[in-house]
């Protein structure tokens, strides 16, 4: 993305922002509380048209704020939809984030932690070079922090590329990106 | 993806039978009030039953519709319905289909009984009943368009119901008039051809607008 | 002019409620659109001035800028 | 290449903002003209119906409100229709600024309509097709205006309006098919055996002066809101403050 | 790219069948005389259905007005002008802006012999305007029209 602006609610966020990431990197952008953070992950996956500048985005996965996980649905209904896009079962993906045992049971009855690795689960559902993770650490407990770190650290090294907003470090190697004076 | 989303909506739909079926609690329950308050003149009742019963689908419809993207919203669903649907009209239909199955289906099924309820002649029956198969999807898919805008808003219910009942008009007026024309033994196919082109035309353009709409919606949350 | 006096423009033949009523309802909303619209340039011409002249005491040179 | 330059400078606010000055008053001016001329020859001039006598002379300010609300309302489709595809600032502006108005003609139309009903019928409100339609009408912005005020970010608020717009403009055909082929069947009114005769000239005259003034009118309240929209979303911009100074040292 | 250009084809053919099956379904509706409106030729010409509740209209040609004494019975003949035109019975109240000439509208069945049983009887609204001094030239012309 080259020259970003974006202004919202008449109040500029970010201007003339520019960021190029490489396959296999991983960037972790940091600022306060309403740095614009989520919204320039958002205009990465399309989610918001309202800016000016160039974004030309791989195909992606986004996980927001919310996991986009059905509270109705078991994790494995949520997923299955998602296996469509292309390799990887939904449910080799909810072992993988240690959700074997919950995967047959409605959403909501599942702690925040487990919706949230549930919603991790889906980057490992289609081939998407690109991620675009939104506080992908809240909610989750040392074990799933660990798990996170992984993940990325496994789509970097099979050459995909990681955007992550978040105000703790991911622990793994990341160049960091700063937004907001 | 129609038919993907389609399952997936109809297991929600499945899960939560007792909040789904509200609207035709209110159906029947309003029918009922009407059909007491109008109590000592059954006969005054029945030339007006094919408006009350279509009054009330309408806003029964109304009530399911508030919810149909309600809870995609809050837990980001929707978001990811927008990112991944290809194309997404079809993912947009397939929710549409659902709650249709509800709001038109099964009201169609229960209108014989509210009909009654309401002192109409049996023989009519298969007109409201044609009406209302035939006019349901346009309500819904219109209504469509307009939860999808009004989603995630506060006070959507009032909001909804200001943007959609005028839209709603020729339905309205042709499934009352269909009701009307075959009670007072005039033929009615022309009301019903109508209906059925309403729906069709609806089906045609409400999906691209209720998607745009969606994006719309997803894009200020 | 088709009326004989003014007596009998006013009464509009028996129905001068109902034709003042119409015609005044439009000019009172002519009126009200017109300075409306002359209200509210008035207001912003006055908030941009506002805020020039807080900008212009905050700093000479800020304002001065291109 | 010329048209897209011309099309990229009509979506330009600062070039309109800068043209647009002189067309205000002389819009604003041949409104009120037009409309006083209209109105005075509709009321002292015009002769009155055979039939309803003067209070025929309704009329006048009646048809250019109804003729209004509906040209507004085509407007803001065709605006939705260019926000929506080609994302036009300006056209943003005129569908924030222009629903009031156009909410407002719809409500005089329906007033004097019944006003005028209530001499030439006997009642002031019927459910007749063409009542009905602007009834529906002035529903229509009445949603317009509340979702805009429902939706608290201007750019979204913006698109969804046009989308409700748009929808309102293609179902509107349908809406007043329905009504008036509906509720004629009580008045009576679907057949045209003969055809009505034209009004005299010295009749039509006055209509068709307070139509144009009318239109001058809206004209006027387009150009006007969008200059006050203008310097309110521009106000950051070097040339409004330019133009600020300019006005200040008047 | 594949399922891209599949998608998009799905789009236009579901446009193009949907938007083809509106049109043709609205051209049937336009075919079913949604009004079931029936002009003096069409009665006088026996295409109307018989003993079926339809609407028919015309005007009330002049002279034609028979009131029967205390009731509220009336028959009258409706005309097109044009030399096409069929009775009506009524029994009832007419509207106030019934009269000789007024165009008219009747809901009722046509009887056997030709006679419309109206149920309902309806004026049309006046929409001419007319200063009053030009009235009886209106009339002439309006007569003269008529006879064409």
């Amino acid at each position: 993305m080259t020259d970003l602006t974006c202004t919202r609610g008449g109040r500029k966020l970010f201007g003339s922002f520019e960021l190029t990431l490489d396959a296999g990197r991983c960037a972790e952008i940091h600022g306060a509380n309403g740095s614009g953070k989520s919204t320039l992950l958002r205009i990465a996956a399309g989610l918001f048209a309202d800016y000016s500048g160039e974004v030309d985005a791989a195909p992606c996965h986004y996980l927001g704020h919310r996991n986009g996980i059905s509270a109705l649905l078991s994790p494995l209904e949520n997923l299955k939809p998602f296996e469509r896009l292309g390799p990887g079962s939904a449910q080799g993906a909810l072992d993988r984030v240690g959700l074997h045992n919950e995967c047959e049971v409605p959403s909501g009855q599942l702690s925040q932690g487990q919706q949230r690795r549930a919603g991790l689960a889906r980057l490992l559902l289609g081939d998407r070079p690109l991620w675009l993770l939104d506080e992908p650490l809240t909610a989750l407990d040392s074990d799933g922090r660990r798990l996170v770190r992984e993940l990325v650290e496994a789509h970097c090294g099979q050459g995909g590329a990681v955007l992550c907003a978040t105000h703790q470090t991911l622990g793994c190697s990341a160049c960091e990106v700063r937004l907001g004076a | 993806m129609f038919a993907v989303q389609f399952r997936r909506d109809w297991l929600s739909l499945m899960r939560a039978k007792d909040e789904a079926i509200n609207p035709l609690v209110f159906l029947f329950l309003a029918a009922t009030l009407f059909a007491i308050a109008f109590g000592g003149e059954p006969q005054r009742l029945t030339g007006l039953a094919p408006a009350i019963i279509w009054v009330l689908v309408l806003l029964a419809n109304l009530l399911s519709l508030e919810a149909l993207f309600r809870r995609d919203f809050e837990d980001g669903t929707l978001e990811q319905l927008v990112l991944l649907a290809e194309p997404p009209f079809a993912a947009v239909l397939g929710k549409v289909a659902v709650q249709w199955c509800l709001s038109g289906v099964a009201m169609t099924v229960l209108a014989p009984m509210v009909a009654l309820l309401l002192n109409l002649p049996v023989g009519v029956l298969p007109a409201l009943m044609l009406g209302l198969l035939l006019g349901t999807p346009a309500l819904s898919l219109i209504g469509a368009v307009g939860a999808a805008l009004t989603v995630g808003l506060r006070g959507g219910g009032v909001l909804l119901a200001l943007l959609l009942l005028p839209l709603y008009l020729p339905v309205l007026v042709f499934g009352v008039s269909a009701t009307l024309d075959t009670m007072a033994g005039v033929g009615a196919a022309a009301q019903f051809y109508w209906l059925a082109a309403i729906s069709a035309m609806a089906l045609t353009l409400a999906p691209f607008a209720t998607t745009a709409a969606l994006r719309i919606s997803v894009e200020q949350s | 002019m088709m009326f004989d006096d003014w007596q009998a423009f006013i009464a509009m033949g028996g129905h001068g409620l109902y034709v003042w009523m119409a015609y005044s309802a439009a000019v009172a909303l002519l009126i009200a659109n017109l300075s409306g619209l002359r209200a509210e340039r008035r207001r912003i011409r006055r908030q941009l001035h506002d805020q020039l002249r807080s900008r212009a005491e905050e700093g000479s040179d800020a304002s001065q800028a291109p | 290449m010329t048209l897209k330059e011309f099309w990229h400078r009509l979506g330009s606010p600062k070039w309109f903002y800068q043209m647009s000055g002189r067309w205000q008053s002389i819009l604003a001016a041949l409104a009120v003209l037009l409309i006083v001329a209209g109105m005075i020859w509709g009321l002292a001039f015009a002769p009155p119906d055979y039939q309803q006598g003067n209070s025929f002379r309704i009329i006048y300010v009646h048809v250019p409100a109804a003729i209004l609300a509906q040209s507004v309302y085509l407007a803001l489709g065709a605006a939705g229709v260019l926000l929506l595809v080609w994302r036009m600032k300006m056209a943003q502006l005129v569908l924030e600024n222009l629903v009031g108005f156009g909410a407002w003609m719809t409500a005089l139309a329906l007033f004097t309509g019944a006003v005028w009903g209530k001499p030439t019928w006997g009642t002031w409100w019927v459910f007749d097709g063409r009542t009905t339609s602007t009834l529906l009408l002035l529903f229509l912005y009445f949603g317009l205006y509340a979702l805009r005020r429902a939706i608290p970010a201007r750019e979204a608020a913006g698109r969804a309006c046009a989308l409700l717009a748009v929808v309102g403009v293609i179902n509107i055909p349908v809406i007043k098919y329905s009504v008036e082929w509906w509720t004629t069947l009580h008045q009576g009114a679907t057949f045209k055996l003969t055809e009505a005769p034209a009004m005299p000239a010295s009749m039509w005259a006055p209509l068709l002066v307070n139509v144009l003034g009318a239109y001058c009118l809206f004209a006027a309240n387009v150009v006007a809101k969008l200059r006050t929209a203008i310097l309110r979303q521009e106000r950051g911009a070097a040339w409004v403050r330019e133009w600020a100074l300019r006005e200040s040292t008047r | 790219m594949h399922p891209k250009r599949r998608s998009r084809l799905m789009t236009v053919v579901f446009v193009l069948t949907g938007a083809a099956a509106a049109v043709a379904l609205m051209l049937r509706a336009a075919n079913e005389n949604l009004n079931l409106f029936y002009p003096p030729d069409q009665i006088a010409g026996g295409e109307a259905p018989v003993g079926v509740g339809i609407r028919a209209g015309g005007m009330v040609l002049e002279g034609s007005i028979v009131r029967g004494g205390d009731s509220l019975d009336v028959a009258f003949v409706l005309t097109d002008y044009q030399g096409a035109d069929f009775r009506v019975a009524y029994s009832g109240i007419l509207p106030d802006l019934f009269r000789e000439g007024q165009g008219i509208l009747v809901r009722g069945q046509l009887g056997a012999d030709g006679i419309f049983q109206a149920e309902e009887v309806l004026a049309k609204h006046d929409e001419k305007y007319m200063p009053p001094e030009l009235m009886p030239l209106a009339e002439h012309a309006a007569g003269a029209s008529g006879r064409r």
